[in-house]
C-alpha cells in the first residue's frame, strides 16, 4: 500500500469521473474558456454524479469518503478544465463547512440545489453582528452562485451564509478560470446567517481551507500532468531540422524535469489527504501540497508552450489555457505567498 | 612594465547621451498619451491604429532609415531606447514598431537597391504602409531554411504560391518581406522579395492568442501573387543569408520589448510594495517580495546593458548575433519571471485584472518564443562558444 | 498507512541506528572528515547491528526486510555522516548484487568481514574474458575496501567479483564524503571471478542500482533535513538588528523553501522503496527520487551556509560539509545529468 | 519636434579602453605564471607570499593610490579587471589583493590625512606591508553598527580591547584598519583607526574554512593595543560613515572575484564540452549542457558590465552604492551557480580533484556571504527602489 492507491470503491468513482470528463467536458472547453462562458453543463454532470458531497460525512448525508477521491476526481476534471475542477471545490467547500457547522441549507449544497462558493479568512471579511462587511478582489463562481459561505472575523466573529443576492457582484476580467464566472464580491453590511461560532466555526473553516488547498493542489497537479502529455504529444509528432522535437536532449530533459515537479507534488497532495482522512493535522501539509502542485504546474505549463513553439501562444493547443489557470489558482485561498508566511509562521516561530 | 599603466583613470561609458536621454523622454511622454488604452485594446482585440498613427508623426517608424530616403537614422540603439519605453505601456504597439523598424526598414536600408529604397521608404517612414516580415510557415518555425512557399519565375515576374504564418501586422500591412523557394536547395534556394497587398496576396486565418491580442498575428496566404523581377530584394538565392543578418536586428528589438515588459512590472511591484503600510500608517512591505524586487531590478539593469552592447555593435556594423542572442535570451526570460512575479506579489488584484499584471504576464510569454525561441538562442551562443 | 509510516519492525531497527549515530557516529564525525579519516568505528558499529543484510532476501541469509528500512537508516546516518550512509550504501549494495547472483563471498560481505564496494555501469567495465579493464574517477570506500562487486561490459559482460588488490588505488581529494577513503580506481586486466552474466546480471545489476538510488536519495534527505534544523536552530539563537534572524520573513521563508523540498524528495525516496519492496518496477521512482533528494539536500545545506554566515563557511558548524557530501553524491551512481537522460529515454522515447 | 533627433548614431561604450586591455592581458599574464599552484596552496593551506610579492612587483597592490603616494591610480574599473583575472586562476591571492587595494588603500586615499598617507604609503603600495580590515566581530556581521571593539582615549593614545573575526589576511597583514568603539551611541561612537602589528595585537584563532584556504581568516585580538591619537582616522564617531563609505569599493573587489570565478567554471564546462565526442570523433556535447553554458555565460557577460558600471561611477566620484550592490548581488549568485554547474557537468572528475571545479564551488561560496551577505544586498537595493 503506498500514497497513490486507490480502494475499488475510490477507484470507481474516479471512473465516472473521467467519463463526464470525456463525454461532456472536454468538447466544450476550449469554447467555453475563450467566450468566457460558465461550465454550468460541466458541474451539473458532477451533481448528478452525487460528488457534492463526496468528502462530507454519512452522519451529515454525504458519502463520508474522506478527501482522497476529492484529490482524485480534481486532478482528473483538472487536467482538462481547471475551471470545472474549482466550481466542484467551492461547492466541496461550502459542503463540509456546513457539515461542520451542522446548520444552514447543507441539503441543497450538497444536491446543488443551490450554487455555492465559499470566502475563506484571506479576505478579511467583518461580522458587526450578523452584518457583514468586506471586499473580495477575485472569486472564481461568484457570478453564478446563489449563496456564499463566509468565514467572517470581527465582532460576530463565525461561520455564515449570505444570500448571493444580498452582494455585489462585478464580472472581472481574470487572468484565468474563465468558466467559472469569476467576479469581485462586495458586501456592504449584508445579513448572514450564523452557522457556527467560537471553536465550531473554526473547526469548519479549518476543514474548508485543508479541501481547499488540497483539491488546488489536485487540480493543478491534473493541468500539469495535462500540459506535460500535450508537450509529449506534440513533440513527439512535430519536426525541426529532421528529426522529432522529442529526439533533442534538451526537450526531452524538460519534460522529465516537470514530471519529476508534479510526482512530487502528487504525492504531498495525496499525503495531505490522506493524513486529513486519519482524523491528523493535515494544515502544514496541505499548504506545502498547495504550494508545491501550482508551483509545478505553472512551470509544466510553461515549458509546454515553449515545446508548442508559436502553438502554444494560441488558444487552440490547451497550454496557455492551463498556464493561465494555475497560476490564477496560485493566487486563490489565500495565495502562495501567504501560504508561505504561515508555514514560517507554524513551523518555524520561535 | 608597470610605467605605462601610470594613466589617468580608465572610463567605460555606460550612460545614454544627452540627446538620447532627451529622446528617451520625448517617446515616454508618447506612451503615456498615447498607449493609455492599451488594456481596452487587450481586451477588444482592436488595432491600436491611431497610436501607431501618433508615433509615426513623432518620427518613430523611421529610426532605422538613413536620412537619404527620410529616415532618422538613430540606429539600433534608439531604437531599442524607444522600444523599451513603448513596449513597458503597451507591447502590441511595440511590436508593431519593432517588426516595422527592426525588421523591415532595417532589411530594406541594407538590402534593397536605391530604386527599390526610393520607391517604398516614402511610404513606409510616414507609415503610410505598414510592413510585415514573411518568414515562418506551418512547417517551418525554429528551423526557417525549411520554407515551402514557392517563386516561380515567369518572365518579368515571379509567380508566388503558399502560406505563411505567424504574420505580425498581417492584416494591417501594405508591404510584405517574403521569404520563398526559389530553387530546390535547403538554404541557397531561398530568395526574399518585396510584395504589396494586392491581387494573389490575401490575410487567411488570424490568430487568437495569450498575449499580445491587439497586436493582429495572420496567416498570409499567397495564391498565384504576382511580384515583379525588380521587387527581388538581392539575388536569387541570397534570402537566408538576409533573414539571418535581419534577425539579428529583430532580435534587438525584441529585446527590448521584453525590456519594457519588465520594467512595467517592476514598477507595479514596487508601487504595490511602497503601499504596503500598518494600521500606524508605517511602510511594511514583505521582505521577501522586497527581496525578489531586488534581484529583478539588478537583472534589469544588466540586460539592459547587454542589449545596448550588441545595439551599439550593429550600429557600428560590427557583427552582432552572439550579443544579440545573448540579449534576447536573458531579457525574455526576465520578463517572463518578472511578471509572473508581478502577479503572485500582487496576489488577487495580479490576477484579476484589475492591474495590468495579468496583461504583462500574458504578453510576456511571446517574447521567449518569436523572432528564435529561447533555446535558439542558446544554440547560437553556446556554438559560438564551442567553436574554436 | 501512508509512504512515511514505518511497522514495529522497522521501527525498531531506525531506533538501534539513531542510538549508534548518536553515541558512536556524532561526537567524531567533525575530525574525521576535516582529516580526511575512515569512519572505521561507525562502519564496524553497522556491522555488529547486522544492518548490511537488512535488503538481503532470507533466503540469501538476511533479513528480508526489503529497502524501506534502509530508506530510514540512511536518512538517520546521512543525518550526521553522510560518509558512513555512504559506506552502509556500498556493502548493502554489494550484498543485494550477490545475493540475486546467488554466490560469491555473500556471507563476508554480510557481515562485514570483508569491505566491498559496488562498481555500476556507468564505470564502463570491459570484460575480455574475466579480465577486467576500466577507470573509475572517483569512489568512495574504495580506499579501504577488500573487494569490489563490479558490472561489467563488453565480451564477458556480467556480475564480477576482484579482490581489491588486484587493483591500483590512489586516494582522491574529492569534494565531499572525505571519511569513505574516496579513491581513484584502475583496473589493467585484472582477473575477475563470474558471479552471474546474461539476464540473472542485469537483475543483479539493476538491483544493486536501485539501492544505491534510493540510499542516495535518502542520505541525502538526511543531510538537507540535518542543515535544516542547523539553520533553524542558529538563526533562532543569533540576533542582528535587535531580533533573532529567524524572524526576518525571507529566513523564515526560506526554511519553509527547504523543508518543501526535502519533504517532496522524501516522498519520492519512501516511494520507490515500496514500490520495489512490493516487486514493482522501481527504476524510474528511484531515479527521480535520487535527483529531486540531491538537488533539495545541495539547496537546503546552501541555504544553510547563508543563513549561517561567516559561521557556516567554517568547519564547525557542519553545514559546508552537507553541502559538500550532497553535491558529491549527486555525480555519484552515474550522477543527475545521466539519470536524467535514463528518465527520458525509458518514460518518454518515441 | 522630431527634428531635434535627425542625429548621426549615439554609441553607447561598453569596450575597454585599448590601455586598460592591454593592463587585463599583463595581469592574466601574471596570472598564468604565478599562480599555478592554486590547487597545491589550498590543499596545503598555505599562504601564497611569493605571488603576492610577484604582483606587488608588477604594481598591482597600487591600482588604488594616487601617483603623489607612489600609486598608478588606475582605479577602480582597471581594479576590477585586474581581479577578475587573478580570481579566475587563484581566489585566495584575489582576496588578499582586493581587500589590500579595494578596502585598506581605498579607504586610506580617501580619508586619511596627508601625514597618515605619507607614512603608510610606501609600505603599501610596494607591498611591504599588506593590509587587513577589521570591522566584523563575533556579535556583529550584518549588524555591523553592533560591534563591542573598545578604544579609550588615554592622553595622546588610545587603548584598543576587543577581538576582531573574519579578518581577511589576518595573519599576513601588518597593518590593521581597525573600527572601534569611542562611545555608546550605536552608530557615532564608531571610530577608526590605523593599527601597526605590535604589543597588544595578536593573531587569534585562525578559521578553517570550505575554500579559499590559503587566503588566512583569523581573529586579531586587540587587548590593551596602543594607538596613537595621530593613527585614528578622521573625527571620532565618523567611523561607521567611513566603513560604509569604503564598503562600495570593496563590494566591488568581491563582484569581480565572482566573475573570476564564473569565468573560470564557463571555462571548464567549455573545455568539458569541446572534448566530448563520439567514437568517429564527431563532438556531440550534450545539448542541455550546451544551453546552460549559453545561459551561464550571457549572464557572466551581462554582470560584468554592472560590476564595471558601478566601477566607473566610482572612479568618477559618483555614489554607487545601489550599483556595486546589485554588481556584488548578481555576480556572487552566478558564481555559485555556474561552480555548481561546473561540478554537475563535469561529474566525478569535477567533484574528485582532478579538475579546478570543487576548488572553484568552494571558494564561490564565500562570494555570497562576506562584505555584506546576499540580503544585505537586496535590502541596499530594495530600500532605494522603494525610497520615493
Amino acid at each position: 500500500m503506498h500514497n497513490l492507491e486507490l480502494t475499488d470503491d475510490q477507484a470507481a468513482i474516479l471512473e465516472t469521473i473521467k467519463k463526464l470528463v470525456q463525454g461532456v467536458v472536454a468538447p466544450n472547453v476550449l469554447a467555453l474558456d475563450e467566450h468566457r462562458q460558465f461550465a454550468q453543463e460541466g458541474l451539473q454532470g458532477l451533481a448528478e454524479l452525487g460528488l457534492f458531497g463526496m468528502s462530507v460525512p454519512e452522519v451529515s448525508f454525504g458519502a463520508g469518503m474522506g478527501l482522497v477521491p476529492l484529490v482524485a476526481g480534481c486532478e482528473e476534471i483538472g487536467g482538462q478544465s481547471g475551471s470545472l475542477a474549482r466550481l466542484l471545490t467551492a461547492q466541496v467547500q461550502c459542503g463540509i463547512a456546513l457539515a461542520r457547522a451542522g446548520s444552514g441549507p447543507l441539503e441543497d449544497v450538497l444536491t446543488g440545489g443551490k450554487r455555492a462558493v465559499y470566502l475563506g479568512p484571506e479576505f478579511g471579511i467583518v461580522a458587526v453582528g450578523s452584518s457583514l462587511s468586506g471586499f473580495c478582489e477575485l472569486v472564481p463562481g461568484a457570478g453564478e452562485a446563489d449563496l456564499f459561505v463566509i468565514a467572517a472575523r470581527g465582532d460576530g466573529a463565525g461561520l455564515y451564509v449570505v444570500d448571493a443576492g444580498k452582494t455585489t457582484r462585478t464580472v472581472c476580467q481574470s487572468l484565468g478560470l474563465a468558466s467559472t464566472a469569476p467576479a469581485r464580491v462586495v458586501l456592504s453590511g449584508a445579513q448572514g446567517a450564523l452557522m457556527a461560532s467560537g471553536v465550531d466555526a473554526m473547526v469548519a473553516i479549518e476543514s474548508a481551507d485543508v479541501a481547499g488547498w488540497i483539491a488546488g493542489a489536485a487540480t493543478c497537479v491534473g493541468m500539469g500532468r495535462a500540459s506535460l502529455q500535450l508537450a509529449r504529444k506534440h513533440s513527439s509528432e512535430r519536426f525541426a531540422f529532421g528529426k522529432p522535437l522529442l529526439a533533442q536532449q534538451a526537450v526531452a530533459r524538460k519534460l522529465v524535469e516537470s514530471q519529476r515537479g508534479l510526482d512530487a507534488a502528487r504525492h504531498l497532495a495525496y499525503h495531505a489527504a490522506r493524513i486529513h482522512d486519519a482524523q491528523g493535522d493535515a494544515v502544514p501539509v496541505a499548504m506545502a501540497a498547495r504550494i508545491a502542485a501550482t508551483e509545478a504546474a505553472v512551470h509544466a505549463a510553461d515549458e509546454a508552450i515553449q515545446i508548442h513553439g508559436g502553438y502554444g501562444y494560441t488558444v487552440e493547443y490547451h497550454v496557455e489555457r492551463h498556464y493561465r489557470d494555475a497560476k490564477t489558482i496560485e493566487v486563490l485561498d489565500g495565495g502562495n505567498e501567504l501560504l508561505k508566511d504561515r508555514l514560517a509562521a507554524q513551523q518555524f516561530a520561535g | 612594465m608597470t610605467a605605462k599603466f601610470e594613466a589617468a583613470p580608465q572610463y567605460v561609458d555606460f550612460e545614454l547621451s544627452p540627446e538620447l536621454s532627451k529622446f528617451r523622454d520625448m517617446v515616454r511622454d508618447y506612451a503615456k498619451t498615447n498607449l493609455g488604452k492599451a488594456a481596452e485594446w487587450d481586451a477588444e482585440v482592436q488595432f491600436p491604429a491611431a497610436a501607431v498613427a501618433a508615433a509615426a508623426k513623432l518620427g518613430l517608424l523611421r529610426t532605422t532609415v538613413s536620412s537619404e530616403y527620410g529616415g532618422s537614422q538613430m540606429g539600433n540603439l534608439a531604437s531599442c531606447v524607444m522600444l523599451e519605453e513603448i513596449n513597458a505601456v503597451c507591447p502590441s504597439t511595440g511590436v508593431t514598431i519593432s517588426v516595422h523598424n527592426s525588421l523591415v526598414n532595417s532589411l530594406l536600408g541594407k538590402w534593397c537597391s536605391d530604386e527599390q529604397k526610393r520607391r517604398y521608404f516614402p511610404k513606409l517612414v510616414t507609415g503610410e504602409w505598414l510592413g510585415a516580415y514573411c518568414l515562418s510557415e506551418a512547417f517551418s518555425g525554429s528551423d526557417a531554411a525549411a520554407l515551402r512557399c514557392e517563386a516561380q519565375l515567369s518572365g518579368d515576374h515571379y509567380v508566388l504560391n503558399g502560406a505563411k504564418l505567424w504574420i505580425t501586422t498581417g492584416s494591417e500591412a501594405k508591404l510584405f518581406v517574403v521569404f520563398a523557394r526559389t530553387s530546390a536547395d535547403r538554404v541557397k534556394g531561398i530568395s526574399a522579395f518585396i510584395v504589396e497587398m494586392g491581387p494573389g496576396v490575401s490575410v487567411g486565418k488570424k490568430e487568437r492568442k495569450l498575449g499580445l491580442r491587439s497586436s493582429p498575428t495572420t496567416e498570409i496566404v499567397l495564391a498565384g501573387a504576382k511580384v515583379p523581377v525588380a521587387n527581388r530584394i538581392g539575388d536569387e538565392g541570397t534570402g537566408f543569408l538576409i533573414a539571418l543578418d535581419t534577425l539579428d536586428g529583430g532580435r534587438l528589438g525584441i529585446a527590448a520589448q521584453a525590456l519594457g515588459i519588465a520594467r512595467a512590472c517592476v514598477d507595479l511591484i514596487k508601487t504595490h510594495l511602497a503601499q504596503q503600510v500598518d494600521a500606524k500608517g508605517r511602510s511594511i512591505p514583505s521582505q521577501p517580495d522586497q527581496w525578489l524586487l531586488a534581484d529583478l531590478a539588478s537583472e534589469l539593469d544588466a540586460y539592459r546593458m547587454l542589449t545596448w552592447r550588441a545595439a551599439t555593435l550593429r550600429d557600428r556594423g560590427i557583427r552582432c548575433t552572439v550579443e544579440a542572442a545573448m540579449a534576447k535570451l536573458c531579457a525574455s526570460r526576465l520578463s517572463n519571471r518578472a511578471a509572473r512575479a508581478a502577479v503572485s506579489i500582487l496576489g488577487q488584484s495580479g490576477a484579476s485584472g484589475t492591474s495590468a499584471a495579468e496583461r504583462h504576464l500574458r504578453d510576456a510569454r511571446i517574447t521567449e518564443i518569436y523572432e528564435g525561441a529561447t533555446d535558439i538562442q542558446r544554440l547560437v551562443i553556446a556554438r559560438s562558444l564551442l567553436t574554436p
